[in-house]
């Protein structure tokens, strides 16, 4: 198994066409040079302070704790980083690796639009041209975030074929990618795809771990006993695992989409899949016994993703990880649940590991500990939540807001 | 001897660039794919890429992704794809090629696929997204040599002289060129460089070259004779297919094919 | 003049009834006595630090500097706070005041929605019930801050009367103050009304003075020759400003709602009114010549209030202060330049900060340094940015989910 | 002698308790005002508020509140109400007091408004967001005395003991509480705690002790008359101006205020 190859286990790898390689290649090269070099470590560190906003919170979730009865629980408040969740981080580090490689343009493929957000701000911050490609479909339930991005000056294209989702906008992103890597980086916005994208984006991101580990010695005088995160590709739960593996003795949970039911096409639940070799890398992955990718449901924008970092794969593997789910409906009531005792309202993605969250602490003694990585702020959420929780004054304001326009 | 060997001896001896087309299986449906291929052979191509569709065709442009969630939509499956390579190679005499990507070939399991793919007359695999740098632990190559079937290479005009070298050490049959670096698909003009790029890939390898994409009337075959030893026509045929009323089909194609061809 | 009555010069104190008398007496006694115990200040500092993610970015816009071709600007990024605004600062502040009160409810006025937001988190955090109120016209039109307050816990009530706007809002909060002060504590949400609130809440927000002091001093050796931000109420600006004061070498601009024209109705712009003592304080409103109150617009919800605290007032009388004003159409231009050229959405509020620092720098020299003060982020004024730059495609997906809803 | 006293005199001799209304300037109508006021003295009011019209009325409820909204939108400046009190003092012999917030006073100016009260014919003033503590700066205590103006205190239950000594200080003609800790208005019950505020009241006022809000009937003033020298009745007039159609005001108004007062 060679490592820098970008291989955990069995899983990882660069499945690429050749027209890709040699961009992967160089990409690669770049990374593994700029992480030797001190004043690159540097300047990404001065981003996260200065722009970022890093370090963000991690806050002792009292009330919850309480109401529960069981372990205490902490969050971490991810949602207070620029643009209110985690990917700004490795959007950081890439961009400023593919300033490093002389590239002008940035190109990202988006789902929810939040690792979109992140690309065109950090285009604007450091200077680059920025396309972002995001599924037809995704472009007409997420408009908001669109309309965000064209403020910050990037271009957002439609990726109008297939189930005109995630995947497809990816895929867009490669196509475009292949075609202008010369002047062009691809920012990948998750721990998935070829190597070195695993590698590169769970390292930018364990940043998220070193603050956990200072911030709860500085609380408990110890390392937590659980440490909790959502799953979509696997972006922050690997920021916030990865410098805890050597301490066996914090459990690490990764929590999935459970969506509505176990049926195909109605989660996300991608440990649940088979392995494959998909966009670059093997790992699980939600497909059919040819192989063809299924369709993904959840109410959390960020987590309907067929795919997982492959890394979380072996860590699964291996026992090192557990791999859980949970359901729409235990999300929603995660969800108002620590809105109301702990004022904070995540993302939905988030909400699930709360979810997980509430459900385990109960069965705690009160002397071990829980982190909840909160991945992203809810603010985002509105128009899923008020369409779930059927806010008629919501949809009342949204009338007369369009009455006036007319 | 492999059959792409034998039709590698007689496009050399003939003294010409051989042609190779391309059909999505099941596209625009499996009796369809059938009669085409057919129809190629008798307008006297030399060889046939069967594309098995899969969801996610990273390496194809617009035109064969709408073909494959076409036949997906159809319900096609990756067993037809090898029904239809038996029913063809009992009844044509040109070497039939699988194209697919590795997820395909993984999920099948990769050497009961190249077992099955040998079983059902395939000549050869091209697999755009296995790279030497997993045949390790995927040993892709090695199902291949096992089962006689060529591992066809897929290069680009990125491929820098590392990876040229790195792949000549493993590529059989013929080296399938890109002829532009990006997706599959019909594009105005020959990449200005192509020249250089194919001088190049021959300097590292002895075998025959195999250019593609974008190849869509005679003009544009002829461009690119001269540093090709085979020409592939991909999504020029699709088009052809999704510009046909159903009853024309087969005219249409044979026109284009027999315009092509002289 | 007696500093411990609330007075600037001859502006502030406490013009209230009799019946609100007692109360804020209690409050102030309250006031002073918690901030000399070192307890309450180490609880503030601990939820500042962990629950609202202190201290916030110092981000230096290289090129909005470069653009300008003038004096070093540098952004105070205040919308990195938990819950997006300054705001939340002073709701830890007053709301662990009214903890050691024993106080169990919290009452707010809101405008936009932001600073009543702020107080439906804290609420939750620290266990209290909480009620806002708001204009029935404020509701109409901020519908999704409503519903995040709702998410919170908070009960929002509409304030009937009046324009039913921000001061109408006021009015409600503080009878509910009065009639209930033995069991709630009113969280003004701003350096506006009665002793003790314009000192008290100028405190707690002079953190962000701190903050910029070690920033900048840590960025470039040397404080700044000028900070510049926008005032509703002003407690953006004072908690930028006041730690500044005595250092006569750092300009200080407060930035006031230049509206659509200087008709009265037509903006917000208090320092161009007149003396008068109104909600409880002495300073400069916009009232006719009778002291009624005038109808104030801004493209701001937040900074669409008709009076202004009264230690601006005082500082702008004495001098220590520039006051400005910048009109509807140079904030657009500001907002859609500082998004594209810093990758930072700016709150409307704070996007009229930001159009002064653009007519400023220019004309200084490249040695001279800005602060500028981004109170807040803009995520929240997307309906209002939508309908100013008329885009088609918001519109049409607003009618596509509502068509969805039906 | 200022007419509050002597009314207060009048009132102790006849050893009653006297009755206090209100009405909002220029509501319904300047000349309502004027009729109105004038039917409260031929029922028996002893003493009449003339509140002015401001648009932040933070101590009204939202009767008064709405009476000011109505009174601005139709035009009402504080001049009217100089005005109307000029007009009313030259008709009446019962007391007028201004009821009117800071501002209106500020705004005017202090002093022009203590003369102009005067000269109107107003015997004092009620207002109630200017405490003692402002007399510093704001001299208004010391116009209102210059003019022979009683300052009228307001106190709620809510005042402290410091609050009644202070202002114990500086009142004059007599004090006004609120029945209620809030705001003007009719609520069902008067405050259980009403005796013992009222108690304390007079323990630091030797003033005579007026006791308003909350009066709609003859039962709740029968309520307040042990402790009370003076009663208020506030919003009461105003629903029944709401109330009446405008041909039957008048009656409706005099029938109100003869069965209140026998
Ligand atoms: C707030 C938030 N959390 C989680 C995710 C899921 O991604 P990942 O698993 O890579 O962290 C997303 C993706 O958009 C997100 O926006
Ligand atoms: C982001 C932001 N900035 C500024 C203001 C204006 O208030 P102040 O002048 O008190 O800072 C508000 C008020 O809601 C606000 O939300």
């Amino acid at each position: 198994m060679n490592k820098r190859k970008g291989h955990f286990g069995k899983f990882g790898g660069r499945f690429v066409p050749e027209m890709l390689f040699s961009a992967l290649d160089e990409l690669e090269e770049a990374y593994y040079d700029a992480i030797k070099d001190k004043l690159f470590q540097k300047e990404f560190k001065y981003y996260l302070k200065t722009f970022t906003g890093r370090p963000t919170a991690l806050t002792f979730a009292g009330n919850l704790t309480e109401k529960l009865g069981g372990a205490k629980i902490y969050l971490k408040n991810e949602g207070l980083n620029h643009t209110g969740a985690h990917k700004i981080t490795h959007c950081i580090g890439q961009a400023l690796l593919a300033k490093r490689m002389k590239k002008k343009r940035l190109i990202a493929e988006t789902g929810a639009g939040q690792h979109g957000l992140a690309t065109a701000t950090v285009s604007a911050k450091l200077g680059f041209s920025c396309t972002v490609y995001m599924g037809e479909k995704d472009i007409d339930r997420q408009r908001p975030n669109v309309f965000l991005m064209e403020q910050l000056g990037a271009e957002v294209i439609p990726a109008k074929f297939g189930n005109r989702t995630l995947k497809d906008a990816v895929n867009a992103a490669t196509k475009d990618y292949i075609e202008n890597f010369s002047t062009s980086h691809y920012l990948l916005g998750s721990v998935v795809g070829p190597h070195p994208y695993p590698v590169m984006n769970r390292n930018f991101q364990s940043v998220v771990g070193d603050e956990v580990k200072k911030q709860i010695m500085k609380a408990e005088g110890r390392l937590p006993d659980y440490i909790i995160a959502c799953v979509g590709g696997g972006s922050n739960a690997m920021g916030i695992f990865y410098k805890f593996l050597n301490n066996k003795n914090t459990k690490l949970i990764a929590v999935e989409a459970g969506g509505k039911s176990e049926k195909a096409g109605e989660h996300s639940m991608s440990f649940k899949g088979t392995v494959g070799v998909v966009e670059g890398y093997k790992s699980f992955f939600l497909q059919d016994e040819d192989g063809q990718i299924q369709d993904t449901y959840s109410i959390a924008a960020g987590m309907d993703y067929p795919g997982i970092g492959p890394e979380l794969s072996y860590l699964k593997d291996i026992g090192r990880i557990e791999a859980d789910a949970v359901s729409d409906e235990e999300v929603i009531d995660a969800f108002k649940l620590i809105c109301k005792t702990e004022g904070i309202i995540p993302a939905l993605e988030s909400a699930h590991a709360v979810a997980k969250a509430v459900k385990l602490a109960p069965q705690l003694k009160k002397n071990k500990i829980i982190v909840v990585n909160i991945s992203g702020r809810g603010d985002k959420d509105i128009f899923i939540l008020a369409d779930k929780l059927k806010d008629k004054n919501f949809f009342q304001f949204l009338k007369d807001y369009l009455n006036r326009e007319n | 001897m492999n059959l792409i060997d034998k039709q590698l001896i007689k496009i050399k001896n003939e003294n010409r660039t051989g042609l190779m087309t391309h059909v999505v299986v099941g596209f625009p449906s499996l009796d369809k794919t059938i009669s085409i291929v057919k129809n190629m052979v008798e307008a006297g191509v030399d060889f046939v890429e069967l594309q098995i569709p899969f969801s996610e065709p990273l390496a194809d442009g617009p035109t064969i992704m709408g073909a494959c969630e076409k036949a997906l939509k159809d319900g096609v499956k990756v067993k037809d794809a090898f029904d239809a390579a038996a029913i063809l190679s009992k009844n044509i005499n040109v070497p039939l090629l699988f194209m697919a990507y590795y997820n395909t070939v993984f999920k099948y399991g990769t050497e009961k696929f190249c077992a099955d793919a040998k079983k059902a007359g395939i000549s050869g695999l091209i697999v755009p997204d296995i790279p030497f740098e997993e045949e390790e632990n995927e040993h892709f190559i090695k199902f291949c040599k096992r089962e006689g079937l060529k591992n066809i290479r897929v290069m680009s005009p990125s491929s820098t002289t590392e990876r040229l070298k790195i792949n000549s050490k493993v590529a059989e049959g013929f080296i399938y060129c890109t002829a532009r670096q990006g997706i599959t698909g019909s594009s105005k003009e020959l990449d200005p460089e192509l020249k250089s790029y194919l001088t190049n890939v021959r300097r590292y390898f002895k075998i025959p070259v195999a250019v593609g994409f974008g190849i869509s009337n005679k003009e544009r075959l002829n461009q690119i004779k001269p540093f090709a030893d085979i020409a592939v026509i991909g999504s020029a045929i699709i088009d052809i297919i999704n510009d046909s009323l159903e009853t024309d089909l087969e005219n249409n194609l044979t026109s284009f094919l027999r315009a092509i061809i002289d």
